[in-house]
């Protein structure tokens, strides 16, 4: 599946970019796997996703949880908890 | 009547002052949160997720409209790197009753705070940065309003 | 720090900001009041004590600044004749602190409505006129905060 | 004994004057006697305080009760209760 994945703030910095499109094996089919994915894949994404209780995640603009699942979304946006206005 | 904008450049505070006062409401609250230069701060970088980030304060300026009764509402919040002094933040709230307008106002600065897609990132003087983490002040003052 | 006026002429509101934020503080709450036009309002004639007035809102400004930890306060009060979308009262608060900058200004806009030596008199399109009486309300949100 | 006495919001507008010199009786020593003394002394008088209840007083700046003396006070305030800011 091809999906449109979005990092911010350290997040972004660690994995170098601040969107791609990714090839998610089929196996990858929610939030909590996708994360763990991306931390098996390279060292930038090890390093970016450590540790995953500190991640947060929206599915097109909503935020989700880990179980959310990937089918139909567009974007998906990793990223820590906020730091507010 | 609502005008919510998330934008890179400079707030204008005395021209947003005029756009919204030429309503002539009863009273108006207002509150403008500045860059400060504390510990050797140089400059703050707001980053954003565009798109939940205008969303985010159009519901929080829909929320207040619907609970309090409002003449008028600002809301700008600025984006990007900024230096200490700059405005970030401007809420002004208006009313025909001083205590809507002044709930309101404090509403939509306590629900900024937690709401909004925003991380900051402070660069300092020896040229060191950082992320900086959430505050658990600001979600107790955020959840009064629950 | 503390610029405490009582006056006849018309509140400068955009004068006021400048010389206030010329302090650049981290956060900045404010208050305007302005004369409503309400059952065909025309004129509202606020008559004072001045030796009083001036004690009072001097009093209030340094309750203010004792309470909280500010970094600037205005606080002018208009008296005499006005119509109706001139402002009656500015409040400006500037603190390193969001929370003090808004409790103090709510704290003084809902003081001044029962601690200031002030009469209130409306004068309808009509040409009724009629002495305002005090209301339980205000008297309320003022003692919400001894 | 000679005092000055200053009217405000309607009570001034029913005395005709917003403050005047008076020369008042020794009996007249409190703020209630002097309240009761001006509605006995004339027409505007009785208008202004008819009600005494409604009467507010300061003497030389300072909110003063009906049983406030008024020996040393150089100006004594009449008026309703203020409307605030």
């Amino acid at each position: 599946m091809v999906l449109n994945v979005a990092y911010f703030s350290w997040v972004r910095e660690r994995m170098g970019v601040g969107d791609e499109t990714l090839d998610i094996p089929e196996s990858v089919g929610d939030i909590g796997t996708l994360v763990a994915w991306l931390a098996a894949r390279d060292e930038r994404g090890a390093s970016a996703f450590a540790e995953p209780h500190r991640i947060r995640a929206a599915i097109d603009g909503v935020m989700m949880g880990p179980d959310a699942p990937l089918s139909g979304a567009r974007e998906v946006a990793l990223f820590p908890p906020v730091t507010g206005g | 009547m609502i005008r919510v904008l998330v934008q890179p450049s400079a707030i204008d505070v005395a021209a947003e002052f005029d756009l919204h006062d030429a309503g002539g409401h009863g009273a108006s609250a207002s509150f403008v949160g500045r860059v400060r230069g504390d510990d050797g701060l140089t400059e703050l970088f707001l980053e954003h997720h565009p798109a939940m980030t205008e969303a985010g304060l159009g519901d929080l300026a829909h929320a207040a409209a619907d609970r309090w009764h409002l003449s008028a509402l600002t809301l700008i919040h600025r984006v990007g790197a900024m230096m200490p002094g700059e405005t970030i933040v401007l809420v002004l709230a208006s009313s025909p009753h001083r205590a809507e307008a002044l709930s309101a106002c404090a509403f939509l600065i306590d629900r900024l705070k937690t709401d909004v897609m925003l991380w900051k990132r402070e660069t300092f003087a020896d040229g060191a940065s950082r992320w900086v983490e959430p505050r658990e002040g600001d979600r107790g003052r955020a959840e009064r309003w629950d």
